[in-house]
């Protein structure tokens, strides 16, 4: 006998991180549509309702509550303050949580149970790109054995997102020998990153790392591209999509960084999609044809494979026996070992120690006109203790 | 306090000596000195501009003076702020009406009680002992000397801004009264009355200045001569900040210079009510 | 001067305010062209009301005409909006000197020009400079800070910077020492001479306000109690009592005997 | 020395932008005593519009004169749905309904455009900098900067020199005398929001210009307030003069300050230096001061 | 200054009475069914099984009833027969978690809103920066829970958590004198700035780059569960919640109340209406100004440190701008210059924001319930094409719905609802004399 599952969903629409957020809400929906119509979670339909919070946690908190009241089991966040806010909560009341935040402080169980993502954290991203630029870029510049490579940081040093993998960037960039200059704040808002820029070129760094999202990231590259800083950008996820290029025009050039799956419509090297990346644009156009596939992103995707990872635990929840949330942590999500979602991602494992999904992710880089792969980073295989005993949790 | 000993007579209230007040190029006052004796109506008097608000202000300390000193009770108050001269006993009217407009008429009386309560935020905010106590003692005070005397049982609970003129002058007497002061400054209390209320509030002033348990001095600005000439036992005719005369009613009528300055040659009851 | 046509009719109007306040019961007025005509009566009874309801600026403080007719120069206008009515040629100087504080007396006199059909700025300021000297020496002065009496006279002079027909004016005399109140309302009369500009004068001065308008209106609560030729109305015992102050002997009564007896008879209401 | 003149230039532009933003908010309050805070919004619309009409096919400077047109039309329409009503109303309610306008523009603006990023393409300027010597200079702030100057005199001989420029301060002094001169108020505040609309999209269309448009630009709608209130709330040339310093002093700020208090010092100063610089001026550099005669 | 109006046949005999709480028995018997609503009618019902207790009560009702029509005794007040019968009302029913949750947010934005009417609405002081007092009250708070290292016997009695609160108040309140003190010379809207300035300095930069970074960023404050107890009671459920939040604020509206009604409030009042002739009736305006900008401080920082209760992490992005701006809306709406508005306001932005929450509701249900059962047609293709459109447009036009909401409510209702509130309320103290 079918039940309805129901799936609640907390996501900005409206608020500072709408210009993302908005693709991602779409993708979800999208998303749970393709679920239902491919035998929902073993026939039992899906029902997944969402809210939009404009990124205002108090706001965050009431919606969490009227979802749990309506009695769903698994929540699709979004953003880093609101997930960090929840979470002990969450623990509480035995809610999976699966966030767009993918904030390294939600991937130890010790601290908070429920929250899963299915992308690598923020600091292995950012752990990734420094080690590929220091093994691909560095070795070519000229300076290359005469000095150490010099290394800033730009960010809202305000917002979580933002701020979330500082520690970790430090500890690697010192651990492969940077020298780590002076970091520079930058505000989501920024329309510009004048004196940010004046003030790097003090420094000369070599490479930046840009925490922030698209808007203003384009914005501190074209200043720095006016002002000839000169060195390469490493950028985080959110700030690294197909908007980029086309904000910030030829100063792109060259960006690197880490994409938790392959972009919106992406083939692979050998010409065709990635697994289930048809599924995603046929679902896209059928359901939202209003909006011409070059304007959907990454974000879309990402949405998908949230999804999609909630789906292979409920799966696996439902055949252990039954659909309430810790069913779905322990006998779903935890019993996943290196599954394909698809998508350009890197296989996911979760155990009941450590949801860090990935041990490590792939680099790209943005040149003449496309994102093109610039090295697969894996962390574990090459740190494998740090990887064990130190990286987990910040 | 050089002064301090100067003005020790015991029958001054209010001395002025030599008081300037410039704005700009504008001399309000230029040297003004002027003396008002306890228990007097010393009446002020002076064409449009010639700085007789401004005198006020200085007295209640709006306005400081640039040069010149100012005594109450043989106190130099200069320096001290309007709330700070309250409390010493200076309490006034004003020449537009200045009352406050969203309060009721009691409010607008109780406030003026405010110098002689001093309840603070915790007793105030829990409403116990004090505070209790005082509130009632002086809405006591409030309802059977002032509203009595005034005749505005009626309007108790009125919103002020919704009354007509004359009775908002009438209130904002009554605010003033509610201080207990020894010194009443009126700022034309009966510009834009009609005669009826002149008489009332003619006759309130005497009061105020005669009955015994009030007996304040008071200084009256006014255009209305018939009143001022009447009422007042001494006035003090300014001229764009320059003393013509100060002296008893008859001899300032009689004065050729005032008649010249400020009465006008005809027949100067025409203005009279 | 009652046989030239009016060239304002009101015709018994109510007014309320806040849709309940009735503060006007049926007032009807007539001033004729080119004529001056007084409006005399106690605080509250009306008189502002009266003439907002003429200018329109009721409207601005939730009042309403809410029966009877105002005709201006034949014309229905209780319905129009201030601004079209001062347009017309109506302009009322609204009690207690409403200056514009915060711009030169000169800029306050301009802000009347705009709207005069012929006659430059120039001239305009010229001709209230004749009336006013004191202005032409205050012209740069920030009004909010000239003393009351200049302010009454800036209000004035910017009214008839309009080119008006007819003037509403309230309480002009109000707070203006005793030569400035002879300078005022020798002007007002030089005015109507010279320009021709009709006057509806409201003062709680009788005695001038008699002695410069013909004809004269009293007002109480609401109502018009009683009109007339002026020289009519300063013969009338209780006119005499109560607006000009004066006792059955015609001498004038001290105020400290005032002081001794209370409230006497209300009169007809 | 070159970084300090540096910072200086680069404030001088940036303030150019935000002395765009700042007249709005003047102008306003200029002629009706109201706070505006939906100028971010209106700043928004203005930026939609003109790219609306630039990526139709129009081009930009045309582009930015319909936007006008449509500014004037909708500031209009503006007041007279939501404002004319409450003519002599607290003033305080107004300012509320000025935030039901944010939210409500806001909305309407995501409605028809969304809420992703978009940008002018082709670039209407160009992203290589301009050189002298050691300085570099983006066309965007060059150009918005001079634009900022050429309101700044337009406006300011308005309100000198015309009857209306007259006419419009004297109902922001007092609206009652001013209707019984004839100067109708609610066309007055009609005509405001329709300069104001006008002053924010051509803010709009160069912020736009800047690095893409979406909601949170409308941000510097609240951002400007320090330039406002430095130059005083209803002085033109004070908003010029406030948008110009307040960039400067954020520039010097990032550069020399960030150092010792690392994150946001850039921007917060404004809002430091603007406390501190009130307590001397309370109504700014050219604010109309409250008249307090008793 | 909503004076109360007595009914005619009830007079006051004395000054004290006619300063007492309750100007009459019906105003008496609205405010304490009020308080019976609140603490018992929303929050508790009696448990299974328990029900008989109700009906006693009602049968009780019933008895005095009689007692008092049949043998009248002289002091024998008519609402008491009222009260068990409001009483076995209240004790049968409760409102679901989720309801509470609502009430917990209103009560949140009222409380906040309290100080902001403070500020505004009775001293005249415009501010746009409260939400900065709320963080310092609640980052006070939480530091005191988190590691103040208190003697055992206070942990044990669960007094941790509301001496914090009352620290965390008096924090607040010098932090906002601290910030009013510009107010002695920087008056009207330009006042607006150096609120935005405290909001702007304390909450995002003080509070972001300093003290959120106390003991390494993020889960540092996130408050385990058990951390938040009020005397044996760990604050986990949303009842608890509830409860905390009604007791805090009656005691503050009871507070303000009390103020507004004597010499300080009156001061307030007065600086507000008219400072020239204040000053000039002796109140010594700075003090005044100051004072205000301290009790209102209190107040956000007893707002603040609530807030704990019902969050589970603290961080600055609780307390935007946004929330400031708000809260200003909130007594706009409610009415400048009355508690009651404060507390109106908060009601009606909340209820709005969660209804027009609700209507989503609907729309998701058409795809998953009526979609499939709808016949192919005009119709389904219309639905099909524009409730997906809605659905995906709903935030914008749930935003654009509240925009239009606050202007039309502020331009037909510009005095706010505790206007119609006093009319009404007054129109029932006169009942059924109401001539
Ligand atoms: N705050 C001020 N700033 C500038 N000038 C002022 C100020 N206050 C008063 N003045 C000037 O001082 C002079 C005297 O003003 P004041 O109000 O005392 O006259 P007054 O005697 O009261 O006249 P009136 O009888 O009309 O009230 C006026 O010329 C006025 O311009
Ligand atoms: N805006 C208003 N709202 C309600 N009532 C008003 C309003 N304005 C005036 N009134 C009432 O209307 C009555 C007449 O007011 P009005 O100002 O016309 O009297 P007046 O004859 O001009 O008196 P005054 O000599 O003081 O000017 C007064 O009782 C007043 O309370
Ligand atoms: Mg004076
Ligand atoms: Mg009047």
């Amino acid at each position: 006998l079918a039940k309805t599952v129901k799936v609640g969903g907390i996501m900005d629409t409206t608020g500072a991180t709408s210009d993302v957020g908005k693709d991602y809400a779409f993708g979800m929906v999208e998303a749970f549509k393709y679920i239902n119509e491919n035998g929902g979670i073993n026939g039992n339909k899906v029902k997944y309702t969402w809210f939009d919070y404009g990124y205002r946690i108090p706001e965050a908190i009431t919606r969490y509550k009227f979802l749990k009241r309506m009695g769903v089991v698994a929540i699709m966040g979004w953003g880093t303050g609101d997930t960090e806010a929840l979470s002990p909560t969450v623990n509480q009341d035995k809610l999976p949580y699966v966030s767009a935040s993918y904030s390294a402080h939600l991937t130890d169980p010790a601290k908070s149970k429920y929250n899963f993502f299915f992308s690598s954290d923020y600091s292995t991203n950012a752990r990734a790109c420094l080690t590929a630029w220091f093994d691909k870029k560095w070795p070519q510049h000229p300076d290359y054995g005469k000095r150490k490579p010099r290394f800033a940081c730009c960010y809202m040093s305000a917002s979580p997102y933002c701020n979330a993998p500082i520690k970790a960037i430090r500890d690697h960039a010192t651990m492969l020998g940077f020298e780590v200059g002076a970091d520079q704040d930058v505000s989501l808002f920024a329309l510009d990153a004048k004196s940010q820029i004046n003030a790097l070129k003090e420094f000369k760094p070599d490479v930046v790392w840009h925490g922030n999202t698209t808007m203003s990231v384009s914005a501190t590259m074209r200043d720095a591209y006016s002002l000839g800083l000169g060195a390469d950008w490493i950028i985080n996820n959110w700030g690294f999509d197909e908007n980029l290029p086309r904000l910030a025009g030829p100063a792109a050039e060259g960006a690197i960084g880490a994409t938790p799956c392959a972009f919106f419509g992406q083939k692979q090297p050998d010409g065709n999609y990635y697994k289930n990346m048809d599924k995603v644009v046929e679902y896209a156009a059928k359901y939202n044809p209003g909006i011409p596939p070059e304007k959907r992103l990454i974000r879309t995707v990402q949405a998908w494979a949230d999804a999609l990872i909630f789906w292979e635990a409920a799966n696996r929840a439902d055949k252990a026996g039954s659909l309430d949330g810790e069913t779905i942590k322990t006998k779903g999500f935890e019993t996943m070992r290196n599954f394909d979602i698809g998508l350009g991602s890197s296989p996911v494992s979760y155990t009941a120690t450590d949801h860090r999904p990935t041990t490590g992710c792939l680099v790209q880089e943005y040149r003449n006109g496309a994102f093109n792969e610039l090295s697969r980073v894996d962390l574990k295989a090459r740190w494998p203790e740090k990887w064990a005993n130190e990286w987990q949790g910040w | 306090m050089v002064h301090a000993a100067k003005s020790k007579a015991k029958d001054v209230l209010l001395e002025l000596e030599d008081v300037h007040m410039y704005f700009g190029r504008v001399a309000a006052l230029a040297g003004v000195n002027l003396r008002v004796r306890k228990g007097e109506i010393h009446s002020i008097i002076g064409p449009n501009g010639a700085g007789k608000t401004v005198m006020m202000n200085c007295i209640n300390g709006l306005y400081k003076p640039q040069r010149g000193s100012i005594f109450f009770d043989g106190q130099r108050v200069n320096g001290f702020a309007p709330s700070k001269r309250a409390r010493l006993g200076i309490a006034r009217t004003f020449q537009k009406i200045e009352l406050f407009g969203g309060m009721t008429v009691l409010d607008n009386i109780r406030l003026g009680r405010h110098i002689h309560m001093n309840s603070g935020i915790f007793s105030g905010g829990m409403w116990i002992g004090k505070t209790k106590r005082e509130e009632i003692e002086s809405r006591q005070f409030i309802e059977e000397e002032i509203i009595d005397l005034l005749e505005i049982e009626s309007i108790r609970h009125k919103t002020v801004n919704m009354l007509p003129y004359g009775l908002q002058k009438r209130v904002e007497l009554g605010r003033a009264l509610a201080l207990q002061p020894r010194l009443l400054l009126l700022d034309e209390p009966l510009a834009g009355l009609n005669l009826e209320e002149v008489e009332d509030m003619a006759r309130f002033i005497l009061d105020i200045n005669e009955e015994e348990r009030w007996k304040v001095t008071c200084i009256l600005v006014e255009h209305d001569m018939g009143v001022v000439m009447d009422i007042s036992h001494s006035v003090f005719v300014l001229n764009f900040g320059h003393k013509i005369v100060d002296g008893p009613p008859e001899e300032v009528q009689a004065n050729p210079e005032v008649v010249k300055a400020y009465l006008g040659e005809e027949d100067m009851y025409t203005t009279r009510r | 001067m009652e046989t030239q046509e009016p060239i304002l009719k009101i015709s018994n109007i109510e007014v309320k305010y806040h849709e309940v306040i009735l503060v006007l019961k049926g007032v009807s007025i007539e001033v004729p062209k080119g004529g001056i005509v007084a409006l005399l009566g106690a605080n509250g009874a009306g008189k502002s009301t009266t003439l907002k309801a003429i200018s329109g600026l009721l409207k601005t403080e939730d009042g309403k005409v809410t029966d009877g007719a105002i005709e201006f120069e034949g014309e229905r206008i209780h319905a129009q909006g201030a601004a079209t009515i001062a347009r017309k040629g109506i302009i009322q100087v609204i009690e207690g000197r409403r200056v514009f504080e915060h711009l030169t007396v000169e800029e306050n006199l301009k802000v009347g020009a705009h709207l005069r059909k012929s006659g430059s700025v120039k001239e305009g300021l010229e001709m209230v400079y004749h009336y006013f000297p004191r202005l032409r020496e205050k012209r740069n002065e920030t009004a909010g800070f000239i003393s009351g009496g200049e302010q009454q006279m800036t209000v004035v002079g910017r009214a008839l910077m309009t080119e008006p027909k007819l003037v509403l004016l309230d309480e002009p005399s109000m707070g203006l020492a005793p030569m400035l109140i002879h300078e005022i309302f020798n002007i007002i009369k030089q005015l109507n001479d010279e320009q021709g500009i009709s006057i509806l004068l409201v003062e709680q001065n009788a005695k001038l306000a008699l002695s410069v308008a013909p004809y004269a209106y009293v007002m109480e609560t609401g109502r018009i109690v009683m009109d007339g030729e002026s020289s009519a109305l300063t013969e009338n015992e209780d006119i005499k009592d109560f607006y000009l102050g004066l006792t059955d002997k015609g001498g004038r009564k001290s105020f400290r005997e005032v002081k001794h007896y209370k409230r006497r008879k209300r009169w007809l209401s | 020395m070159e970084t300090f003149v540096i910072a200086l230039i680069t404030g001088v532009l940036v303030g150019g932008i935000y002395a765009l933003v700042a007249l709005g908010w003047v102008i306003i309050y200029k002629c009706s005593g109201v706070l505006n805070l939906a100028m971010g919004e209106l700043t928004l619309i203005g930026a939609y519009v003109t790219l609306t009409f630039y990526t139709a096919g129009v081009p930009f400077i045309p582009a930015v004169l319909l936007t006008l047109v449509v500014g004037a039309v909708l500031g209009y329409l503006t007041e007279r749905i939501f404002l004319d009503k409450l003519i002599g109303e607290p003033i305080l309610a107004v300012i509320m309904v000025t935030v039901g306008l944010s939210f409500f523009l806001k909305g309407l603006v995501e409605f028809l455009w969304g809420t992703d990023t978009r940008v002018f393409t082709p670039p209407v300027f160009s992203i290589e900098p301009i050189t002298l010597s050691f300085l570099k200079i983006s066309p965007v702030y060059l150009w918005s900067f001079i634009l900022s100057i050429v309101l700044l005199i337009l406006l300011v001989s308005f309100f000198k020199f015309t009857s209306w420029g007259l006419s419009m301060q004297a109902t922001a002094d007092d609206e009652t005398a001013a209707l019984s001169l004839g100067v109708s108020a609610r066309f007055v505040y009609a005509a405001s929001w329709a300069i104001a609309f006008m002053s924010a999209g051509v803010g709009g269309a160069l912020l736009g210009n800047i690095n893409g448009i979406n909601i949170s630009v409308g941000h510097l709608g609240l951002l400007v307030l320090p330039a406002v209130v430095l130059g005083g709330l209803n002085s033109i040339p004070g908003a010029i003069v406030g948008g110009i310093t307040i960039g400067v002093l954020q520039n010097l700020a990032g550069t020399y300050l960030d150092v010792y208090f690392p994150g946001g010092v850039k921007e917060i100063v404004p809002f430091v230096f603007m406390t501190v610089f009130l307590l001397f001026k309370p109504y700014g550099l050219w604010g109309w001061e409250r008249i307090e005669r008793v | 200054m909503s004076s109360v109006w007595l009914p005619c046949g009830d007079y006051h005999e004395t000054y004290s009475q006619d300063q007492g709480w309750w100007q009459t028995s019906l105003i008496r018997f609205k405010m304490i069914s009020l308080l019976a609503f609140v603490f018992i009618g929303c929050p508790w019902a009696l448990p299974e099984g328990w029900h008989w207790i109700a009906y006693a009560l009602a049968g009780l009702g019933v008895i005095l009833f009689l007692v008092k029509i049949i043998a009248n005794p002289p002091d024998f007040k008519g609402e008491w027969v009222l009260y068990p019968f409001v009483l076995a009302l209240f004790m049968l029913y409760r409102l679901p978690d989720y309801y509470l949750s609502v009430m917990v947010m209103i009560g949140y934005y009222g409380m906040g809103a309290l100080g902001v009417q403070l500020l505004i609405g009775y001293t005249g002081l415009i501010t746009l920066g409260h939400a900065a007092f709320i963080a310092v009250g609640a980052y006070v708070s939480a530091l005191m829970v988190l590691y103040f290292h208190w003697p055992q016997f206070i942990l044990d009695a669960g007094l941790a958590y509301p001496i914090s609160i009352v620290v965390a108040g008096v924090f607040a309140g010098f932090w906002s004198v601290l910030f009013g003190l510009p107010s002695a010379k920087v008056k009207g809207f330009y006042l607006i700035l150096t609120t935005m300035a405290a909001q702007f300095i304390t909450v995002d930069f003080i509070l972001t780059q300093y003290v959120a970074q106390i003991g390494g960023r993020g889960q540092a404050f996130s408050l385990p569960p058990g951390t938040i107890k009020v005397g044996p009671w760990v604050i986990d459920s949303d009842v608890k919640i509830y409860f905390v939040m009604a007791v805090i604020l009656t005691l503050m509206v009871a507070f303000v109340a009390n103020l507004f009604r004597s010499r300080v409030g009156r001061a307030w009042v007065a600086i507000r209406d008219n400072d020239i002739a204040a000053e000039t009736m002796g109140i010594n305006i700075v003090q005044y100004k100051l004072l205000a900008f301290f009790v209102a401080g209190f107040l956000g920082g007893v707002t603040g440190a609530f807030w704990l209760s019902n969050t589970a992490a603290l961080s600055p992005e609780h307390f935007p701008w946004f929330l400031s701006l708000w809260l200003v809306g909130v007594i706009l709406i409610g009415g400048v210059g009355s508690i009651h508005g404060a507390i109106l306001g908060a009601l009606f932005m909340v209820l709005i924001t969660e209804s027009l929450q609700w209507s989503v509701i609907p729309l998701t249900d058409y795809y998953d319930e009526v979609a499939d059962t709808l016949n192919p047609g005009q119709l389904k293709n219309i639905l099909d094409w524009l409730v997906p459109k809605l659905l995906m447009d709903f935030a914008y036009i749930k935003d654009m719905v509240f925009g239009l909401a606050i202007c039309a409510f502020l331009i037909f209702e510009p005095n706010g609802l505790s206007y119609r509130w006093w009319q009404t309320k007054n129109y029932f103290n006169l009942w059924p004399f109401s001539y």
